[in-house]
C-alpha cells in the first residue's frame, strides 16, 4: 500500500500544524507585540487620512445610499428599468435579523454620550471603515500567511501524489481505513477517529487543498487589502477551516465526520464574522458581519439537529460509526426508520449545503471577506453537505427509495427557486451565491436519480473550480472599485481589468453550461440522467434552471464587465457607472484566477469518453453508460444547449446590445410583483425571524419571566413571605410590658389545666 | 500515604488559619499557596495509583481506580458509636476516593486555585474572603470523599455557611436576597434528604442486622420491601431514592427547583460564581450518580422515566431561559440549567429499562460523569469571562456592550473559545459528554433525546448572539477606553481552556478513570432491576 | 366543719386571684408590687394551714410548712425593697411609675 | 358553731374584703392602708391555725417594714397630674377574667381532689410549742435542719440590701 494512505494523517496535521504555529508561536510572541507598538501611530495616521483622499469620500458616498450623482439616477430611476420595481423595493426594505432591535439597543447606552449615537458612529465608521484600509501587515503577519500557504501547498501535493497513486493502483481506489486512534470506548462501544481513503476521498481531498491552496495565496493581497490588522488571524482561521474540512472528508465513520461537519460550522462562523467591526448596511439589504455569522451557525445547527437524530437512528441500531460496517449490522432493521434516518442524515446535508429551507444563511455569509465566500462555496462548506450524501450513498441505497426521491427533488427545487432570485439581485455576490444554492441543488438531483454518485460529484468538482474561480474573480472586481458590492456602479470593467475579466468570462461561460466548458458536460449529465429515469419534472425544472443560470450569470457579467458601448455589442468592456477610480490588482490576484481558468475550462473532458474521460469509472468502479459518458451522442443535449444559448441570448440582446427592453417583463402589474417576491427573497427570512421572534423567544419570555419569576419564584417568595407575616403577626404578642406576660402565663396555667382536665375526666 | 485524604480535606482549613493570622499584605499569597498546594497534591490521587500499578499500565486488568467497595484510596477510623436500646448510630470518619470522586476531586482542587487567582482584585475585606474560600474548599472535599453517608451529609450542610457569606457579604445588589434563597433552598432540601439517609439506615439497618452507614455496605446491600405511606404501600426504594434525589435535584438544580440558581449566580462575585457552578452544582450530580442510583438502584429504576423527562425539560427549559436574559452571568446561570440536564439525563438513561441495553447504560453514565467534569470547567471558563468584563465595565448587560472585538481581541476569542466549547463544539469538552450521552441515551429514551438534542440549536443562539451583540458590530464609544484583560486574568481562562482542549481531544483517559466506579454502579443497577422484575 | 383544711385553701385561693387580678390590672406599679404581697400572703396562708393539718405525722411535728413560709416572708421582704428601689430608680429617669409605659421586655 | 369558726370567718371576711379594697380602689394610699389590713388579718389566721411565730413574724415583716416601705415610695413617686392614682390598665377585664376562672379552678379542683379529702375535713388542731419546734428546725446544727437555706436567705437579704441601695440611689 502507498505511504500516500497509510500516512494520510499528515495531510490535516499540516494545516494544524500551520494553525498551532500561527496561533501558538508567532502570533503572540511577534505578531501581537509588533502590532501593538504600531497600533496608534496607524489609527494617527489613518485619522489624519480620512476625508482627504478621494477613496474615502468616494466610498462613504457608497455607503450611505445614492446621493447627488447623476449617471446614479439614470440607471436607478430615470429609465425605469427592471431594476426599479426592486430598486423602490429596496428603498422600503427592512433589515435582517440584527438591524431593527439591535440599533436602538446600543442607542441605550450611546444617548448618554454628548452628540448622541448617530454622530459618533458616523467619526467610528470612518475611522475604522475597513474599506479604507490603513497601515499594511507586520512581517510576522506575512511570515503567518507565507507558512499557511506552504503547508497547504505540501498538503495539496500529497493530496495530489494520492490521487495519483489510486489512479495508478485501482484495488486502492475502493477504499482503505487507516485508524489514528480511539477516541472513547465504553462497555464494547467504540468511539473511533479513524480516517478512510477511497478514490472519492483523493477527489475530494484535491479539491479542497487545490482551492485553499489558491484561496490562500489570493487573500494574501484581498487581507492586505481589507483588514490588514487581521492578517494573520485570517490565515489562522482559514487553516483551521481546512483542517475541519479535510477531517471531514477523511472522516470513516459518522462519529468524525460529524466532528469535522461541526468544526466547519466553526471555521465558517469565524471567517463570516471576520469584518468584526462592520455595521449592518440595511440601505443594501445586508447584515452585519457578526449577525451573518451567527445566522450561518444557528441555521446550520438546525440541519445538524436532523443529522444528529440519524446518526442517533443508525448507532443504536448497529452499535457502530463507521460506514462500512453500519449495512453488515443493519440487520433486521426495519426499512422505514433506515430511510427516516437517512432522510434525517439529508437534512444535515441541507443545512450545509444551503438547499432549500436551510438555503437563509448562505447570501447573508457573503459578508465574510470574498477569499472566505470562494472557499465556503466552491470546495468547503457547501460540498461538504454533497459529501456527505456520496459518502453514505450505499445507506441511501439500501433505505426506501422515498430517501433519494427526497434529495432529488430537495435539489430540483432548490435549483430552480434560488436561480429565481438571482435574476433580480443587483449585489454582485449575491448573484454568486444564490446561484451555488442553485447548482447544489444540481448535485443534489445528481445524487438522487441516477443510481451512482458519478454525476453528482463530477458537477461538485467541475463547479469547485469555476465557483472559486467567479467568487475570486468578483474579489478581484471588489478591490479594483473599493469594495463596492452594488452592480449598479459598475460595468465595463471588462477593458480596465482585462486580467480579471478574462478568466471571469470563462468561468461564466462554464457555469452557464455552454458547449466544451466544464460546467457543460457535468451539468448536461446530470438533466440527461433525469430524463433518462424518467423524472419529468426534475427534467422541466433542471432545464429551466439552465436557462436561468445562463440569463443572470451574463446579466451578472454584462452589468459588470460588459455594457452599453463595449466591444462585441457590448460584451467586452463599455461605460463605467461608478465614481470610484478603478485600481488594477496585482498578480496575486489574477495568478490564481489564470491557474483556475484551467480546469474551469477543460475539467469536463474527463467525464467526456470521447477524449478518454472516464471519472464516473475512477469514483464508483462502473463506466457509465455511454448515452451519459459522451453528451454528444444524446438528442437531449440540444435541449440543455439550447436553453443555456437562449438564456445567454436574452441576457446579451438585454444588457449587451440592449435590443430587448429592460423593463419587458416587469412592466405588466403580475410581472412587477413577481419581481418584488424574488427581491425580497420569497420573504423566507422574514417568515424566519417572525418564528424566531414571536414564538421562540415568546415562549422563552413566557418561561423566563412568567413561569420562573411569577409562579416558581411566586411561591419561593410568597412561602417566605407567608412565614414573615405570621412572625409579624405573632410580634405583636410580644409587647414588652410584663402585665401581658403575666396574662399570658397564666391564661396559659389555666388552658394547660383544662387540657389536663379533659384528658383525666373525658379520657377514661 | 493513606492520609492523604485527611490532608486534602483539611490543609484548606489550615490555610484558613493561617490566612486569618497572615498580614494583612501576604493574604492573598497565603490563600494562593494554600490552595495551589492542595491542587498539586491533588494530582497524586491520579498519578499515585499510576505509579502503584505499572506507570500508565493496562488499567482494566487491574480494577483501574477502583470502585466504592475497594476504591484507590482510603482513610478510615472510627468515629461515634453508641447505642441506646434498639438504637444504634454508627457513624465512621471514612474518606475515600475511586475514579469518580478522583476527578471531581482535581477539578475542586484546581477551581478553587482558579478562585483565588480570579479573586485577586478583592479589596474588600479580604482575609474574610479568603478564608472563606478555603472553607469553602473543604467543604467541597469533604462532600466528593465522604465514604459515610452521615460524613457525607456533614460536609453538605458545612459548604453552606461559607457559601451564604461569600453571596451575602461580597455580592451584587441583591445578595441577601440571594444568599437567603440559596441557602433556604438548599436545606430545604437537605432535610428531606437527611430524611432518606435515616430511613435507608435504619431500614438497611433492621433487615440486615448492622447498622453501618459506609459506602462500602450501602453498595452492597439493598432495602427491601415496601414502606406503607398515607395508607399505600409504595417501595421502600423509590421512596429513599425520591427523598435523597429531592436534595440533590435541588443543588444540581432540576427545573422547578432551579431559580436560586440565576440569582445566586448573578449576586455572587465572579470567582464564587465558578466555584458555585463549576463545583457545586456537581455536588448534586456526584450525589445521584454516587449515592441514589447505587444505594437505591430498583428505586431509581421506578423514577426513570420521570428522571428522563425531567432531564430533557431541564435542557429545553434552561435553554429557552437564556436566549432571552439581558444579563451575561444570568444568561448562563441558565445555561447551567440546561446542561445540568444532560447529567439528569444521562442517568435516567442508565437506570432505564432495558437489559439487553447495558452498553448503552455505561455510556450514558460515563456521559453524565464527563458533562460534569466538564461543564465544571466550561462554564467556570464563562463566568471568568464575565468576571473580566464585569470588573472593567462595572455592568453586565449584554446590550450595553457591541463591537468590544476591537478593544478586547484577547477576551473575545477566550469567550469565543468558552462559548463554543459550552454549546459543544467537537474537540472540546462539551461535545464529548453530549455526544456520549445522545448516542446512549436515544437507545433507550428516543423521544426525550430528540427533545433535548433539539436545545443544541438554542444554545448555539443564545451564546452566540450574546457574543455577537457585545463584542460585534461597530464599537459602542462608550467602551473605547477599554482594556483587554490582563495576563493575570488570562491565565486561569487557559488553564481551564487548556483542560477543555485536552479532555475534548482525547476523552479516553477520563473514562478510563471513570469506567470501574461507573461499571460497579450499572452493574448495581442491572442487578437490581433484574430482581425487580423477576 | 369549718375550720378544716378546705376553708384555709379556699380562703388561699380567694386571696391568691384577688392578688393575681391586682398584679395583672393595675397601672400603678406600686399597686402591682400590692398585689404581689397579698399574693405571696395566700400562699404564706396555704402552706401555714397545710402545716397545721398534718403536723402530725409518724416522723413527728411537721413544721416544714412554716419554714416555708418564713423563707417566703424573707424574700417578700428582699423582694418589696429591691423593686421599690427599681420603681424609685424608674421614676426618677420617666417621671412616671406607669408599667403599661415600660414595654423593654422584648428583643 | 364554735368560737373559733366565727373568729375564722371575722378574719376571712376582713383578709378578702380589705385585699379587693387594695385592688379596687383608686386612691392608692387607702389601697396601702387597706394592705396593711390584709396583712394584720392574715397574722390572725396564722393564730388561728397555731402558727404564732409566723404571725408574729408577719406583723414585723410586713405589716411593719413592707407597709412602710410601700408607703415611703408612693410618696416618693406621687404624680400629682395624674387624677387617680391607681388606675386600671387595658387588660383589666382579661386579668378579672383569668383571676376568676383560676380562683374556680383551684376550688373545683379542691372539691373534687380525693386524695386529700381525707384530711382536708380535718380540724387544725393547737400545737404547743411552736416557735421552739421552728427554732429547732431552722437553726440546729446537730439534728436536720434548715441551717444551709436560711444562710442562704441571710445572703439573699444582704444582696437585696445592696441592691436596693445601688438601684435607688440618686445619679451623680
Amino acid at each position: 500500500m502507498s505511504f500516500f494512505v497509510t500516512d494520510i494523517w499528515v495531510i490535516p496535521a499540516l494545516p494544524l500544524l500551520a494553525f498551532l504555529l500561527n496561533i501558538l508561536v508567532l502570533r503572540p510572541f511577534f505578531d501581537l507585540s509588533n502590532r501593538d507598538k504600531g497600533h496608534a501611530a496607524e489609527a494617527a495616521a489613518a485619522h489624519g487620512a480620512q476625508g482627504h483622499g478621494a477613496n474615502t469620500a468616494a466610498g462613504h458616498d457608497e455607503a450611505h445610499g445614492n446621493v447627488g450623482d447623476p449617471e446614479q439616477h439614470d440607471i436607478g430611476h430615470a429609465e425605469a428599468s427592471p431594476d426599479d420595481a426592486y430598486v423602490r423595493a429596496l428603498d422600503t426594505l427592512d433589515g435582517h435579523i440584527d438591524t431593527p432591535a439591535a440599533i436602538p439597543r446600543a442607542l441605550r447606552t450611546a444617548e448618554k454620550t454628548p452628540g448622541g449615537y448617530a454622530l459618533v458612529q458616523l467619526v467610528e465608521d470612518a475611522e475604522q471603515h475597513p474599506h479604507h484600509p490603513h497601515g499594511s501587515p507586520t512581517i510576522w503577519a506575512r511570515i503567518n500567511g507565507y507558512m499557511g500557504i506552504l503547508f497547504m501547498g505540501l498538503a495539496f501535493l500529497w493530496s495530489l501524489g494520492l490521487l495519483v497513486a489510486l489512479m495508478q493502483n485501482p484495488a486502492l481506489q475502493r477504499g482503505e481505513t487507516v485508524p489514528i486512534y480511539t477516541w472513547i470506548s465504553v462497555a464494547g462501544l467504540r468511539y473511533p477517529i479513524d480516517f478512510y481513503v477511497d478514490s472519492l476521498t483523493a477527489i475530494m481531498l484535491v479539491i479542497v487543498t487545490a482551492i485553499s491552496l489558491l484561496v490562500q495565496f489570493y487573500s494574501q493581497a484581498y487581507i492586505e487589502g481589507e483588514e490588514p490588522r487581521g492578517y494573520s488571524r485570517f490565515f489562522a482561521w482559514l487553516s483551521i477551516f481546512s483542517l475541519s474540512m479535510l477531517l471531514l472528508v477523511l472522516s470513516s465513520n459518522f462519529l468524525l465526520i460529524y466532528m469535522g461537519w461541526e468544526l466547519v460550522g466553526l471555521s465558517s462562523y469565524l471567517l463570516i464574522g471576520f469584518l468584526a467591526k462592520d455595521a449592518a448596511k440595511p440601505e443594501a439589504g445586508r447584515p452585519s458581519p457578526g449577525a451573518a455569522a451567527l445566522k450561518a451557525f444557528v441555521v446550520n445547527r438546525v440541519g445538524d439537529f436532523g443529522f444528529l437524530i440519524g446518526i442517533l437512528i443508525l448507532f443504536t441500531a448497529t452499535g457502530t460509526f463507521v460506514f462500512t460496517d453500519i449495512p453488515a449490522r443493519l440487520g433486521p432493521i426495519n426499512l422505514a426508520l433506515l430511510t427516516v434516518a437517512m432522510i434525517l442524515v439529508f437534512c444535515g446535508a441541507v443545512g450545509k449545503s444551503a438547499q432549500f429551507p436551510l438555503h437563509v444563511w448562505l447570501p447573508d455569509a457573503m459578508e465574510g471577506p470574498t477569499p472566505v465566500s470562494a472557499l465556503i462555496h466552491a470546495a468547503k462548506m457547501v460540498a461538504a453537505g454533497v459529501y456527505l450524501v456520496a459518502r453514505t450513498f450505499p445507506l441511501f441505497h439500501l433505505a426506501g427509495p422515498q430517501a433519494l426521491t427526497v434529495v432529488a427533488y430537495i435539489g430540483g427545487f432548490t435549483a430552480i427557486f434560488a436561480a429565481s432570485i438571482a435574476l433580480v439581485q443587483i449585489d454582485v455576490k449575491r448573484i454568486l451565491a444564490y446561484s451555488t444554492i442553485s447548482q447544489l441543488g444540481y448535485m443534489f438531483v445528481g445524487l438522487g436519480v441516477a443510481d451512482t454518485i458519478g454525476p453528482g460529484i463530477f458537477h461538485l468538482m467541475t463547479h469547485a473550480f469555476f465557483k472559486a474561480l467567479l467568487f475570486l474573480g468578483s474579489g478581484g472586481v471588489l478591490l479594483a472599485v473599493s469594495m463596492n458590492q452594488d452592480m449598479r456602479k459598475m460595468g465595463g470593467l471588462a477593458t480596465r481589468i482585462p486580467l480579471v475579466a478574462f478568466p471571469f468570462l470563462l468561468a461564466t461561460l462554464s457555469i452557464s453550461g455552454f458547449p466544451f466548458f466544464a460546467g457543460f458536460f457535468s451539468k448536461d449529465e446530470i438533466i440527461a440522467q433525469t430524463w433518462e429515469h424518467g423524472d419529468y419534472i426534475l427534467y422541466a425544472m433542471t432545464l429551466a434552471t439552465a436557462f436561468l443560470t445562463a440569463f443572470y450569470m451574463f446579466r451578472l457579467w454584462f452589468l459588470t464587465f460588459g455594457g452599453k458601448g463595449g466591444k462585441f455589442g457590448g460584451l467586452w468592456g463599455g461605460e463605467y457607472r461608478g465614481t470610484v477610480a478603478v485600481k488594477k490588482p496585482d498578480f496575486r490576484v489574477w495568478l490564481p484566477l489564470m491557474i483556475l481558468a484551467v480546469p474551469s475550462v477543460f475539467a469536463g473532458f474527463w467525464g467526456w469518453s470521447s477524449v478518454g474521460g472516464n471519472f464516473n469509472a475512477f469514483i464508483t468502479g462502473h463506466p457509465l453508460t455511454p448515452a451519459f459518458a459522451n453528451p454528444f451522442t444524446s438528442p437531449l443535449t440540444i435541449f440543455g444547449v439550447g436553453a443555456s444559448l437562449l438564456g445567454i441570448a436574452l441576457a446579451w440582446g438585454m444588457y449587451g446590445l440592449q435590443v430587448v427592453p429592460r423593463n419587458v417583463f416587469v412592466s405588466n402589474p403580475l410581472g412587477r410583483g413577481f419581481a418584488t417576491v424574488l427581491w425580497n427573497k420569497y420573504y423566507i427570512d422574514e417568515i424566519y425571524l417572525a418564528f424566531v421572534r414571536y414564538v421562540v423567544m415568546g415562549l422563552s419570555k413566557v418561561a423566563s419571566f412568567f413561569i420562573d419569576r411569577r409562579i416558581i419564584d411566586g411561591i419561593i417568595n410568597g412561602a417566605g413571605s407567608g412565614v414573615v407575616a405570621f412572625g409579624r403577626g405573632l410580634r405583636r404578642s410580644e409587647s414588652g410590658r410584663l402585665q401581658n406576660y403575666g396574662a399570658a402565663i397564666f391564661g396559659g396555667t389555666l388552658v394547660i389545666a383544662a387540657v389536663f382536665f379533659a384528658v383525666v375526666y373525658f379520657g377514661k | 500515604m493513606s492520609w492523604l485524604l485527611t490532608i486534602l480535606v483539611f490543609l484548606p482549613t489550615v490555610g484558613a488559619l493561617a490566612v486569618m493570622v497572615a498580614p494583612q499584605g501576604v493574604v492573598k499569597w497565603v490563600a494562593a499557596v494554600f490552595t495551589g498546594v492542595t491542587f498539586l497534591l491533588s494530582f497524586w490521587l491520579y498519578i499515585g495509583p499510576l505509579v502503584h500499578m505499572g506507570f500508565l499500565g493496562p488499567l482494566n486488568n487491574t480494577g483501574g481506580f477502583g470502585t466504592v467497595m475497594s476504591p484507590a484510596w482510603m482513610d478510615a477510623s472510627p468515629w461515634i458509636h453508641f447505642t441506646v436500646g434498639s438504637l444504634q448510630l454508627n457513624i465512621d470518619y471514612r474518606l475515600g476516593a475511586d475514579g469518580l470522586s478522583i476527578f471531581m476531586l482535581i477539578l475542586n482542587a484546581m477551581l478553587s486555585f482558579l478562585a483565588v487567582i480570579g479573586s485577586w482584585h478583592i479589596d474588600k475585606r479580604p482575609r474574610e474572603y479568603m478564608a472563606l474560600l478555603l472553607i469553602l474548599e473543604t467543604g467541597v472535599m469533604g462532600v466528593f470523599c465522604a465514604f459515610d453517608l452521615y460524613l457525607f451529609w456533614l460536609f453538605w450542610e458545612v459548604e453552606l455557611i461559607p457559601m451564604f457569606l461569600l453571596i451575602a457579604i461580597w455580592g451584587g445588589r441583591r445578595r441577601e436576597y440571594a444568599a437567603w434563597k440559596f441557602v433556604l433552598y438548599t436545606i430545604f432540601g437537605s432535610a428531606f434528604m437527611l430524611g432518606g439517609i435515616f430511613l435507608i439506615y435504619f431500614m438497611l439497618g433492621g433487615q440486615t442486622g448492622i447498622y453501618s452507614a459506609s459506602f462500602a455496605f450501602l453498595a452492597s446491600h439493598q432495602v427491601a420491601g415496601n414502606l406503607l405511606v398515607g395508607g399505600a404501600a409504595i417501595s421502600a426504594q423509590l421512596a429513599i431514592f425520591l427523598l435523597l434525589y429531592l436534595g440533590f435535584a435541588i443543588k444540581i438544580p432540576m427545573v422547578p427547583f432551579h431559580t436560586w440558581l440565576p440569582d445566586a449566580h448573578t449576586e455572587a462575585p465572579t470567582a464564587v460564581s465558578v466555584l458555585l457552578a463549576g463545583i457545586l452544582l456537581k455536588m448534586g450530580a456526584y450525589g445521584l450518580i454516587r449515592i441514589c442510583i447505587d444505594f437505591a438502584p430498583a428505586g431509581a429504576h421506578l423514577f426513570a422515566l420521570p428522571l428522563a423527562i425531567l432531564g430533557a425539560v431541564n435542557i429545553l427549559y434552561g435553554a429557552g431561559c437564556s436566549l432571552v436574559q439581558q444579563d451575561m452571568k444570568r444568561l448562563i446561570a441558565y445555561s447551567s440549567v440546561s446542561h445540568m440536564g444532560f447529567v439528569i439525563l444521562g442517568v435516567a438513561a442508565a437506570v432505564g429499562p432495558g437489559a439487553t441495553n447495558a452498553a448503552f447504560k455505561e455510556a450514558a453514565l460515563t456521559g453524565a460523569a464527563i458533562q460534569m467534569f466538564s461543564h465544571g470547567a466550561i462554564t467556570g471558563m464563562l463566568f471568568f469571562c464575565v468576571g473580566v468584563l464585569y470588573e472593567k465595565a462595572h455592568i453586565r448587560d449584554i446590550d450595553v456592550f457591541g463591537g468590544l472585538q476591537a478593544r478586547m481581541p484577547r477576551l473575545t476569542w477566550i469567550y469565543t473559545f468558552a462559548a463554543m466549547a459550552s454549546l459543544g463544539l467537537p474537540g472540546l469538552s462539551g461535545f464529548v459528554a453530549e455526544y456520549l450521552i445522545y448516542t446512549s441515551v436515544y437507545a433507550i429514551y428516543p423521544a426525550q433525546t430528540i427533545v433535548a438534542a433539539s436545545a443544541m440549536i438554542i444554545t448555539a443562539g443564545y451564546l452566540l448572539w450574546m457574543i455577537k451583540r457585545s463584542f460585534y458590530g461597530p464599537l459602542n464609544p462608550h467602551w473605547s477606553g477599554i482594556a483587554d484583560a490582563s495576563i493575570l486574568e488570562m491565565a486561569p481562562l487557559v488553564m481551564l481552556g487548556v483542560v477543555v482542549l485536552i479532555v475534548g481531544i482525547y476523552p479516553g483517559w477520563l473514562v478510563d478513570l471513570l469506567r470501574p466506579s461507573l461499571h460497579q454502579i450499572i452493574q448495581n443497577v442491572n442487578g437490581s432491576v433484574a430482581g425487580l422484575h423477576r | 366543719m369549718l375550720l378544716s383544711l378546705n376553708s384555709f385553701l379556699v380562703l388561699g385561693a380567694l386571696l391568691f386571684c384577688i392578688g393575681l387580678f391586682g398584679a395583672l390590672s393595675k397601672r400603678n406599679a406600686v399597686s402591682v408590687l400590692m398585689g404581689i404581697e397579698i399574693m405571696l400572703n395566700a400562699v404564706n396562708i396555704t402552706l401555714v394551714a397545710f402545716s397545721s393539718a398534718f403536723q402530725k405525722s409518724a416522723h413527728g411535728a411537721r413544721l416544714t410548712g412554716q419554714i416555708f413560709a418564713v423563707f417566703i416572708i424573707t424574700v417578700a421582704a428582699a423582694e418589696a425593697s429591691v423593686a421599690l428601689a427599681t420603681i424609685i430608680a424608674v421614676y426618677r429617669r420617666r417621671n412616671s411609675v406607669d408599667v403599661t409605659d415600660i414595654n423593654l421586655m422584648k428583643w | 358553731m364554735d368560737l373559733a369558726s366565727i373568729v375564722f370567718l371575722v378574719f376571712a371576711a376582713i383578709l378578702v374584703g380589705s385585699a379587693l379594697a387594695v385592688v379596687t380602689l383608686r386612691n392608692i394610699v387607702h389601697a396601702a392602708l387597706f394592705l396593711v389590713l390584709v396583712f394584720g388579718a392574715a397574722a390572725g389566721i396564722y393564730i388561728l391555725l397555731n402558727a404564732e411565730f409566723i404571725a408574729i413574724v408577719q406583723i414585723l415583716v410586713y405589716a411593719g417594714a413592707v407597709t412602710i416601705l410601700i408607703l415611703f415610695s408612693i410618696m416618693l413617686t406621687q404624680n400629682p397630674n395624674s387624677r387617680s392614682s391607681n388606675p386600671l390598665n387595658r387588660q383589666a377585664l382579661i386579668a378579672a377574667g383569668i383571676a376568676a376562672l383560676l380562683c374556680a379552678g383551684i376550688i373545683f379542683a379542691l372539691s373534687q381532689n380525693g386524695a386529700i379529702a381525707g384530711s382536708a375535713s380535718q380540724a387544725v388542731t393547737a400545737n404547743v410549742g411552736n416557735a421552739v419546734n421552728i427554732g429547732t428546725l431552722l437553726y440546729s446544727p446537730t439534728t436536720y435542719s434548715y441551717v444551709l437555706p436560711f444562710e442562704i436567705a441571710t445572703l439573699v437579704l444582704l444582696v437585696a440590701i445592696v441592691g436596693a441601695i445601688v438601684i435607688g440611689r440618686e445619679e451623680e
